[in-house]
């Protein structure tokens, strides 16, 4: 038996011995990701989970051993992956410091800064937000004004971030503050960590035209850091913030492919079929249809996009790409959802929030760099072409 | 005909537009959602809206009203759909006038047209029954007894049917539950027994009701035209509701325009105004060309309503088809040059974009229409 | 009898009795069209049908009759109008001097200007070109370069013009040239009259995509032009040319509307229904509804404006809006065109020249000021965005 | 499988845009349009093609060929699409030899297959009869005669139906005109007595023709797969071609995107490069993002065809109707922003429009591989 094989009967039998039965059900609803954190409220089956597999690396399988993570390859990865989707595992633990956080720290972080904060983030015990935009400079992040100034032995920090996502339940953020201000744009900014539970740190929630607050205004006055939390070079927090923006931006396009279920088949279920087993509205099925092939191509281009980079062949900005057409995407999907689903999906506050996801997907061509800033960055660094 | 409002029309969009800004800005829209209110309209707005003659608009002068046509209460709903205006005035003023004063006995219009006018009636009309509006599918029943019929079914989607004193029930007094014969209308009291009434709040801070008649007896002069043949009506009715919706998505499109434009002059990014970026000004640009058209076939509608109203069916589609398109591309485009700040509860362009999605919804979306347009052109 | 009802009696006895048959025959393309000009070849109907319809002024009816016109009012020109369509009559003459000199020299032109020019513009004796567009201007109009000096007695023209329609077949070019080189870009600009006889003009036919060659180049070689045919102040031919150009906006967008026939019916004729009478190609049918609602939009749009320039209401640059969205509608119906008439449309050369009509389509969203340029008017002059 | 060339396809591909710049750009398709040339393609170049082993891509190495498959086959189409290269290379190297090396006996591959490696046989596929794509509307019909078939009808629009040496025939042996079941599949050599052939010159000044049979007789040898159910062979040799044609697609769409940013960095309008303007470097980006996912959508139904060439059907469907949308896009963008040139004929983009529209009508347009689609989806 090869090894991959073995690894796959092993993990089969430990998840079927440690998964509780509750984590096997499909989540309800948003209230049923576990997102971890000091003030997080975990069922018993949502805890015993989340420690079992935090145990065993598994909440980041890929990540080092020696900073919480479970220190599998690719393909070892898969296997779990395969295995906890056959059985239905939800995710132990989901958050902005697995997939935001983190990544950032495994690059530029020092050795003394992955110790500090990966493992308690792999154990959910620490809730990141991200810290990036601000009141007046929206789009453009380079413009960040939030001021960070040496008081030797710390920082002392002033100023507003937006569109911090969950900052009212988060325990750190990491953020993006100006520490030279007489540099250029790029090149006076620091990525820095904040501890969100002193003093200096205040949250004010955002309410959205969906009804939810998922964002929040962040206030620093007179917030302290200190001086080791600094990640990457001073000054040089714009690179890190590059890095982490395309990993964001593929995240967020990435929201626009396979896991809803199919729009035609959605439609299907709320319209019916015509006498020839057509969808019983014409034009709305082909909407539908040119929704799905170009879907189809979209999720082809994401794979695509992912070999080329592991080839090595890959164009960067590519993730732009991604990021603008997923996000119109899913757009248009929850447009053709809100046709299918008719007058039913118009109800305020009803239980499946069909009406709030809707309008939640208005914000996925905003966040993480509005599709305006997508198509700039295409035609820029893809195309070449002059800035006049 | 010529295209443009005559001068009466003319001098009640101006009075329409200073009142509406005044005394129903999108503010009130919002302390009415936010206040929970059990009408989910302002009863002081609708009575000085009766007073103005805006209920009165489509009723004989015979009955009370000063019967200024559709073009008139299009301009009307249009001023409304800029100020996101709630009140019961499509379901009442439009629909139920049309319906009472086209097709209504001379006993029935008595009764119910000189309330309307005064603004004392509210109606409502019950039609749709499942997800999606389509008027022929009726399975709501309405069996003969005694001298009247007794009326058992559900109703959804009913716009203003938590504060109703009447509704236009759609029953089936014949034939199978698709068919486009056999359906009758009734006129049925809200406190007639059996009528029971559940209030549905949707995503546009307005209200709907889902409406279940258990046995509800009604005599023989509740019916409204002709029994078993009521489709037609239903029809006319539900046109002269298309149209004044279209009139309200036209409003709707051209103040999210405008609101965009204004906000494209002021707001900076990347150290420049945005509206000097050339991208967003051929958007803007092209909206404004969808809004001038939306404009255009609204306007041709409801002249046609007025001069032909038998051969108003196309253009009425073709009016709830094309504002459907435009409204929610005025909504959708407004909300992403809006940026952040679109997404939030406290600008008012969201409020747009929910509105626009019911409105759309309501009486047959864009694809509905598209489809009626296409057979009707027989293709 | 009222005198619209007898004016129409008298004109419907007059065109019965002077209308020749062949004339009431539908045009079998573009070669039956009368162009008129010097080198113009008619047949015997054709030249009886335009001497006779000249004669009453009837080839431009609302022109003043001491230049040419027939006097008629709007109302008296509709019952013509109508009187025509009623036997099918063909116009007898057209061309750029009726649609495009004829209202520049009516508007601008001095009262000598007008007895020299109209007349044989009437009477279909002189074809005129429009020299507007140079080669390294294009959209840029107000970039004319084509030099006009002043030699005292007359003026002497050097330069080059591009999209000149028909020049080959022109007698005579109304054009704008530079006559101040020092002046800011818009105000040395002149409208001039040049007679297209004379050794110094040359011409050369543009091939296009479709294979025709409706334009050319023309090319100045110290040509020269009477001082008395310049055309509004001197210097001041920008003014003209705008006013001629909201003119040639508002033509080609109309392009757009109802002269054709419904996409719908000839989709029907070309692929058939289905067994539930709908068009046997679900997914074309949406976008030919769509295309007719539009269609339906854009001429009701086309009356509106009209409508209220009539009632001094209109936002003058609406005429771009038509322009816009009459080219590009225009565009979507002839694709949708050749997706109904299928490999059929294919064939080159083919005696319905489908293809060739297609292709040219694809001009009319660039000439007379590209879309791009109408979207730039609009977002100046009607939405008022700024400029950076 | 992963989305990269390997590197024989690599190789493959930069070999084929060297040879093809250098002995077959445009200006060769110009020359043998203005020329007036009679095969419409170069023979010439074609052996050189065969020469390269381009001709036995799919054809087994038992039969001469090396097989590299599907994805290969692409790569050419995709670059033979950039240069608007005329040949039988999609008719014979894709359709005929997958036709023959899927279905034929081993009698029909041991006398076609060989030849076609060669470079010494061009085939042609027979099976539109009408206006549209259809492929099971057969009225064309194969009566048995003796110990054969005899053939009779009309097909239209026959790709390199003028300078084939067989064509591959779809004809009636049963059933109704628009019946799935009873069409068959006829080699039919041109020379037999009772074909005859019409060169059609096309928009994109490449060649098809309208082949009328008269009584063709054929012997029952000449019947490729299976009698009466030959839709199902016909319907894999179509989804060969019309992953080709979508890969060539794709590199027209490359090309044009290329070319209009390469104008776009030179031309000046207004005292600038137009390139600056935004709204045309927002067009391109978003064009530049479509042509990516054409490129994607067709490399995943080339792979499908080479691993699992019996459930590529609906990818295939995906791939032609989305490089439809996509290269008929690429093209008009392309002539818009050329301007004034883009309509003339001395500057190539035209030509990828004329080409661009050619290939979405052939094997079915865009609109019918949705409508395949749909249905494939059973939706």
């Amino acid at each position: 038996m090869s090894d991959l094989e073995s690894f796959r009967e092993e993990t089969r039998a430990w998840l079927e011995a440690n998964c509780p039965v509750e984590m096997r059900q499909p989540m309800r609803g948003e209230h049923d990701i576990v997102w971890g954190g000091r003030n997080c409220q975990l069922s018993e089956p949502q805890k015993l989970w989340l420690d079992r597999m935090a145990g065993k690396g598994w909440t980041v399988p890929e990540w080092p051993v020696e900073y919480g993570g479970g220190g599998l390859d690719k393909a070892h990865a898969k296997v779990l992956r395969e295995e906890m989707k056959r059985i239905k595992a939800r995710a132990p633990l989901q958050s902005f410091g697995i997939w935001m956080l983190g990544p950032a720290l495994l690059k530029y972080g020092t050795h003394e800064q992955k110790l500090e904060h990966l493992p308690p983030i792999t154990r959910g015990e620490i809730r990141w937000a991200q810290g990036y935009s601000e009141p007046n400079a929206g789009s453009d992040l380079a413009a960040v004004m939030t001021k960070c100034e040496d008081k030797g032995d710390h920082y002392l920090i002033n100023g507003q971030k937006i569109w911090t996502s969950y900052a009212d339940q988060a325990d750190w953020i990491f953020a993006l503050v100006r520490t030279d201000f007489a540099a250029k744009k790029h090149e006076g900014i620091s990525f820095i960590l904040v501890d969100m539970g002193q003093p200096g740190v205040t949250t004010k929630p955002i309410k959205l035209i969906s009804g939810k607050s998922p964002f929040c205004e962040t206030f620093f006055d007179d917030a302290r850091a200190e001086k080791h939390n600094v990640v990457g070079d001073l000054n040089k927090g714009w690179t890190v913030a590059k890095y982490l923006l395309t990993h964001e931006r593929e995240m967020i396009g990435g929201m626009g492919s396979g896991a809803m279920r199919p729009a035609g088949d959605v439609a299907v279920q709320m319209i019916g079929k015509d006498e020839q087993g057509r969808l019983d509205d014409p034009v709305l099925r082909t909407d539908i249809t040119r929704l799905e092939i170009d879907g189809l191509a979209f999720m082809s281009t994401m794979e695509r996009v992912a070999d080329e980079a592991k080839a090595g062949q890959g164009v960067g900005a590519n993730s732009s790409v991604l990021k603008y057409y997923g996000t119109e995407l899913n757009k248009r999907r929850l447009e053709l959802m809100m046709d299918s689903v008719g007058q039913d999906g118009l109800e305020w506050g009803a239980d499946d929030d069909a009406a709030a996801h809707w309008l939640r997907t208005k914000g996925n061509s905003i966040e993480g760099g509005t599709s305006e800033v997508q198509l700039n960055i295409i035609s820029k660094r893809i195309l070449e072409l002059p800035t006049s | 005909m010529a295209m443009v409002l005559n001068e009466e029309a003319g001098m009640l969009k101006d009075a329409a537009r200073g009142f509406l800004a005044d005394s129903a800005p999108i503010a009130q829209l919002r302390k009415l959602r936010d206040t929970d209110n059990a009408d989910g309209f302002d009863r002081k707005t609708w009575a000085a809206m009766a007073e103005m003659g805006w209920t009165s608009v489509l009723v004989p002068e015979a009955h009370g009203g000063v019967e200024m046509g559709h073009v008139a209460a299009g301009v009307i709903a249009e001023e409304m759909g800029r100020t996101l205006t709630a009140s019961p005035f499509l379901s009442t003023a439009i629909m139920g006038a049309t319906a009472l004063s086209r097709f209504g006995s001379d006993g029935q219009k008595g009764e119910w047209l000189p309330r309307i006018a005064a603004g004392e009636a509210i109606t409502a009309i019950a039609v749709d029954e499942g997800r999606k509006h389509n008027p022929s599918r009726v399975a709501t029943k309405a069996e003969r007894s005694g001298n009247g019929f007794k009326l058992s079914g559900r109703k959804s989607f009913v716009a203003e049917g938590h504060v109703a004193d009447m509704m236009i029930v759609s029953a089936r007094t014949a034939g199978g539950e698709a068919e486009a014969e056999g359906v009758s209308l009734f006129l049925v009291p809200i406190d007639a027994a059996g009528v029971s009434v559940e209030r549905i709040k949707t995503v546009d801070s307005r209200n709907f009701a889902t409406v279940t008649l258990d046995g509800v007896e009604v005599t023989a002069d509740a019916a409204l035209g002709e029994v078993d043949g009521g489709l037609t009506a239903l029809e006319a009715v539900l046109d002269a509701g298309r149209a004044g919706l279209s009139a309200e998505m036209s409003g709707s499109a051209q103040e999210c325009l405008a609101s965009t434009v204004a906000y494209l002059k002021e707001r900076k990014q990347f150290g420049q105004i945005i509206g000097t970026f050339q991208a967003l000004q051929h958007r803007a640009a092209h909206l404004y060309s969808e809004v001038e058209l939306g404009k255009s076939i609204v306007m041709k509608a409801l002249q046609t309503l007025d001069a032909a109203p038998d051969h108003a069916a196309m253009m009425v589609s073709a009016a709830k088809a094309k504002l459907g398109q435009v409204a929610q591309m005025a909504a959708q485009e407004g909300v992403q040059m809006h940026g952040g700040m679109g997404m939030t509860d406290e600008f008012d362009i969201g409020f747009f974009m929910k509105r626009v999605r019911v409105a759309e919804a309501l009486y047959g979306d864009a694809n509905y229409h598209a489809e009626k347009f296409a057979r009707m052109r027989q293709y």
